[in-house]
């Protein structure tokens, strides 16, 4: 039984994934990027994690899709031109998808768990509560690493991106 | 709502989706993209996984404290990867990862 | 990052009838063509075929903000080809209307410069703040704008008896005015951030560059042609040159607005001062020139003005040369804008003030 | 066919023609229509026109669709938007001793929104040559649409509200994340130097000041223990959160100037740096929704969102109902928020960022630690 709403999002989903990969400009598969990562918000909506839905919006359309935006900017890249060889490329990338897709699409339909599953819904309070508590507890360590890799990337990425410097350096040559 | 197995097969699409673009493109950023599209389908599936009782009650917003995890380091992933391509276009006026044969050993 | 090419004007709002092509790096201005000329009209050539007085009205035109500034150099040059002495009467008219007109254009600036760094109350007020001047001009001249006021010995006619009063009296409302101006503009802690070591021009640069007036005077140079080398009046008063040595935007604007209150001080004098008599000397139909040259500089609003007219002895002049203080500030701004960043430009390029009309004559 | 409109007149005339013209075919065509197919329904339509039914009408005030476009929502919020802009021209006129609108309408220029919009709607729309059209045609709609979105969060009352959520602080950051990518998109979209330059301002400028925004809204959250903005504003009943947390309320009223592009963070606009920024080659209505629609009502939802974290929202002495001290605080806020710009100069970018990451950051820093300073203390009544 497939419902109205998940129908609508999955099939967008999907085309903005595929229109992300394949639109001549990059700036337009950068906003389908942005649309396919609304539609991820969209199905943790429809899965009653509202929270998990707005923290996906604000980081990855607010963050990711806006960097990615800004590169394309700054660098700048043309339509492209697909050559022969591409063309033999993307039929391998194509078949290889196929393949994946089915194979993983097999699995997971005969996986016994998935059929048997019941929805579970928590209140607001108790799922940050839930959360809270699993991150000051068990997962302290996890939490503390992804915090200093968080660091890390940001300093590194200033440290590689970090232009041409102050304006007398630049009048100097 | 609408059941688990469809929400893994989407999330098995999309990630094929994902596979398909790493093997196809040539531009780094579209590699990026790629990147990105396979870790929402990840995504999708850790929350979908968690949102159905197929844990046990304390570990049961495993999948979601991992998807939240997931979003920030996928945050960082770009934001390294973006300025290494900032930095790579300085030196190469390219970010066709088949021009960038210097980078080979 | 690769540069990209802006060009600044002449239909962009941050430049007069003027274009600098910019090449910009990231925020910072790395190369910068001064393109002048949009409103060249041949002033020197049209004063071929005049005579001295049919050229005055042609002759403010291009600095119709400053046009006492500009005709003060122009008739001293006159009055010393043909060999005239001004009664004083006039020369303490002339030396009020100089003041009241450098109060004009100075107003005027502060205006864009302060819409363009985005204030817009300081646009209002000033702007708002010219109109007593006006008056005070058109109850002398009879004209708003182009005054027309001054002619080769003397001025054009006798200002009414409540000319001193009305002096007095709008004197008063600006001294108070410049107060309110120095808290909301002048001590303003962004307008501080923005212009103070912006566009630094050092005292060896300002005279090798050529530059006159504020700029001049901002780099910590004491050079005044009303003080250097007095005409008509200027020794018998009172007055200061303010001289700022920072030599960056927020020295040049300083220097502009302290000049505003020295004019106040000269315009009391010389309506106090000012004796009774005839305000020119008769010119009576077409004067024939005597052969020869002459040259004569006066302190405009932007800087030293300078006029040199050579005449063959006949009807109308063979040749005048115009030295406009814009032209000659004109080298100081690609030094200045190099390098600074392109959130600057409007800061750097009104501090100059630089009048493209003025400048293409 | 029809001769070209040339003046103001005509065009008045031309629209009263249509009007006639309409009014003599709607009984003839359309009442039959409506009589035919009001058989099928259950109320009569057309009845309820002439002979009311109260509870019809109570029900229509009550209903999601009336809170959406009408009360809280949109309408609302555009005509409040439209008075703001009025508001703004005078206030300013009156800073700078001018009088300001003065002649449309017969008191003080009370209907310059209207001729704003009429001069708007009948100029001529250009779409430059070179420009991505789909995008650029997009820009305007997303623009009005995430600022519209921001007020189904904003509580006016209890009653008076349109979504009531648990993450209604999260739904508001979610939205603004949303500005950066509409202003980065107008600026590619336009293929134009300056508009490139003033989204990438844009963009500099609304990422520093969205994490100090942030930071100051936690310790607002830290307090009362919730995202829910109802709940945020429930607990403000006896002290008001800007008594509590000072140094937030000013980091986000700074971060909100921001935000809304007002001096003296016009930056993204500077007209004499980069012509008008990302909204360089928008013409006529275009440009009228982006700054008309879009800007004021976003302008309204920011000095909304302050009065719900930090002025208590609707609370007040029930002499006036709710929702009218919600509309004056929110006014005020939007009183101060204009002064700036008739006192100060617009900032340099650099100087901005220094702001903005070293300054505001320390401060909304330390506004979370006075948050659970007071939350130690006990001085709000722990629930």
């Amino acid at each position: 039984m497939i419902d109205i709403p998940f129908l609508i999002l999955s099939v967008l989903a999907i085309v903005t994934a595929i229109m992300a990969l394949e639109s001549k400009e990059i700036i337009y598969g950068a906003v389908s990027l942005a649309i396919t990562f609304l539609m991820i918000a969209g199905f943790f909506i429809i899965l009653q994690v509202p929270f998990l839905a707005m923290f996906q919006i604000i980081i990855n359309v607010g963050a990711v899709a806006v960097i990615i935006l800004f590169t394309v900017m700054l660098v700048g890249t043309g339509t492209v031109v697909a050559t022969a060889r591409d063309r033999k490329n993307s039929i391998f990338a194509i078949t290889v998808g196929i393949v994946f897709a089915a194979g993983l699409i097999i699995i997971l339909s005969q996986w016994p768990g998935a059929i048997r599953a019941v929805p579970i819904s928590l209140s607001i309070k108790e799922w940050v509560g839930g959360i809270a508590s699993m991150l000051i507890g068990p997962f302290t360590p996890v939490f503390l690493t992804a915090a200093l890799l968080l660091t890390a990337a940001l300093i590194g990425a200033l440290t590689l991106a970090k232009s041409e410097g102050t304006p007398e350096e630049v009048k100097d040559g | 709502m609408a059941e688990l197995s469809s929400f893994l097969v989407l999330s098995a699409i999309l990630f094929s989706i994902g596979v398909y673009g790493i093997i196809s493109k040539k531009s780094a950023i579209r590699i990026l993209i790629s990147i990105e599209i396979m870790l929402n389908a990840v995504l999708l599936n850790f929350v979908a996984l968690s949102s159905f009782q197929v844990l046990e009650p304390p570990l049961l917003l495993t999948g979601q404290l991992f998807a939240m995890f997931v979003i920030t380091i996928a945050a960082a992933e770009a934001a390294v990867g973006l300025a290494l391509m900032v930095t790579v276009y300085r030196a190469h006026q390219s970010i066709e990862v088949s021009n960038l044969k210097r980078l080979k050993g | 990052m690769s540069t990209m090419s802006l060009s600044v004007g002449p239909q962009h709002p941050g430049s007069g009838h003027f274009r600098l092509q910019l090449k910009v790096k990231g925020d910072i201005i790395v190369d910068v063509v001064p393109d002048a000329g949009y409103v060249h009209r041949g002033e020197e050539k049209m004063c071929e075929y005049r005579n001295l007085v049919q050229n005055i009205p042609h002759l403010e035109r291009p600095v119709i903000l400053d046009s006492v500034g500009v005709l003060y150099p122009y008739v001293l040059a006159c009055e010393d080809l043909l060999d005239i002495e001004v009664p004083e009467r006039a020369q303490y008219l002339r030396v009020a209307m100089a003041e009241i007109n450098r109060i004009i254009s100075h107003l005027y600036w502060l205006g864009i410069y302060g819409i363009f760094l985005g204030h817009s109350t300081m646009f209002m007020w000033p702007m708002g703040d010219r109109e007593p001047f006006i008056d005070l001009a058109q109850l002398a001249s009879g004209a708003r704008v182009t005054f027309a006021y001054l002619v080769p010995g003397g001025v054009r006619n006798d200002v009414p008896d409540s000319f001193e009063s009305q002096a007095l009296k709008v004197i008063r409302y600006f001294e108070g005015r410049l107060r309110e101006y120095d808290n909301i503009f002048f001590s303003n802690p962004l307008f501080l951030g923005r212009t103070k070591g912006v566009g630094v021009l050092t005292k060896k640069d300002a005279i090798s560059l050529g530059a006159v007036g504020p700029t001049l005077r901002g780099s910590g140079i004491r050079s005044d042609v009303r003080k250097t080398e007095p005409y008509d009046v200027y020794d018998e008063l009172d007055f200061d040159i303010p001289v700022l040595d920072e030599g960056d935007s927020y020295s040049r604007a300083m220097v502009a607005f302290l000049e505003m209150k020295e004019s106040l001080k000269i315009i009391k004098q010389a309506v106090e001062k000012m004796p009774k008599g005839p305000v020119k000397v008769g010119m009576r139909g077409q004067v024939r020139l005597p052969a020869g040259e002459s040259y004569a500089r006066a302190e405009a609003a932007r800087g030293a003005m300078s006029y040199y007219i050579v005449s063959d002895a006949g009807k109308f002049p063979y040749r005048i040369k115009i030295s406009p203080p814009s032209f000659r500030n004109l080298p100081t701004i690609p030094f200045l804008l190099k390098g600074a960043r392109l959130a600057d430009m409007p800061v750097i390029y009104w501090g100059i003030n630089y009048w493209p009309v003025e400048a293409d004559r | 066919m029809s001769e070209p409109i040339e003046n103001v007149n005509d065009f008045i005339k031309k629209v009263l023609e249509i009007a006639f013209w309409v009014l003599i075919f709607l009984p003839m065509l359309i009442f039959p229509i409506i009589l035919i197919v009001e058989n099928y329904l259950p109320t009569k339509i057309s009845t309820l026109m002439a002979n009311p039914d109260p509870e019809m009408i109570f029900a229509l005030l009550d209903s999601d669709f009336f809170r959406v476009a009408v009360f809280p929502g949109f309408t609302f919020a555009a005509g409040f938007a439209a008075f703001i802009g009025l508001w703004e021209r005078k206030i300013l006129a009156k800073m700078q001793m001018r009088v300001g609108p003065l002649y449309a309408g017969k008191f003080e220029g009370i209907l310059q929104p209207i001729a704003d919009l009429l001069k708007l709607m009948s100029k001529e729309i250009i779409t430059p040559r070179g420009v991505d059209k789909p995008i650029f045609w997009a820009v305007p709609l997303i623009t009005v649409a995430i600022a519209a979105s921001l007020l189904a969060v904003i509580p006016l009352s209890e009653t008076s509200v349109i979504a009531r959520t648990d993450v209604g602080v999260l739904i508001i950051f979610a939205i603004l994340s949303f500005f950066p990518i509409a202003a980065l998109m107008a600026g590619w979209a336009s293929n134009s130097k300056y508009p490139l330059i003033g989204a990438l301002r844009a963009l500099h400028q609304m990422v520093a000041y969205e994490i100090p925004m942030i930071l100051a809204i936690l310790g607002v959250v830290i307090l009362s223990s919730s995202m829910n903005l109802l709940e945020i504003v429930r607990i403000q009943e006896n002290i008001w959160f800007l008594f509590l947390l000072p140094i937030g309320a000013v980091v986000f009223f700074i971060t909100a100037l921001a935000e809304l592009e007002r001096v003296p963070f016009d930056l993204p606009e500077a007209e004499s740096e980069i012509v008008t920024g990302w909204l360089t080659e928008y013409s006529g209505m275009l440009f009228g929704v982006i700054l008309g629609i879009a800007v004021y009502v976003k302008f309204y939802a920011f000095a909304a969102l302050f009065t719900v974290f930090f002025l208590g929202g609707w609370h007040g002495p029930s002499v006036i109902p709710a929702e009218i001290w919600f509309i004056l605080k929110t006014f005020l806020v939007i009183t101060l928020m204009i002064i700036p710009r008739g006192v100060y100069p617009r900032i340099r970018i650099d100087i901005m960022l220094r702001a903005g990451w070293a300054k505001l950051l320390m401060l909304s820093l330390l506004n979370i630690f006075v948050a659970l300073l007071i939350l130690e203390l006990g001085i709000l009544p722990v629930r």
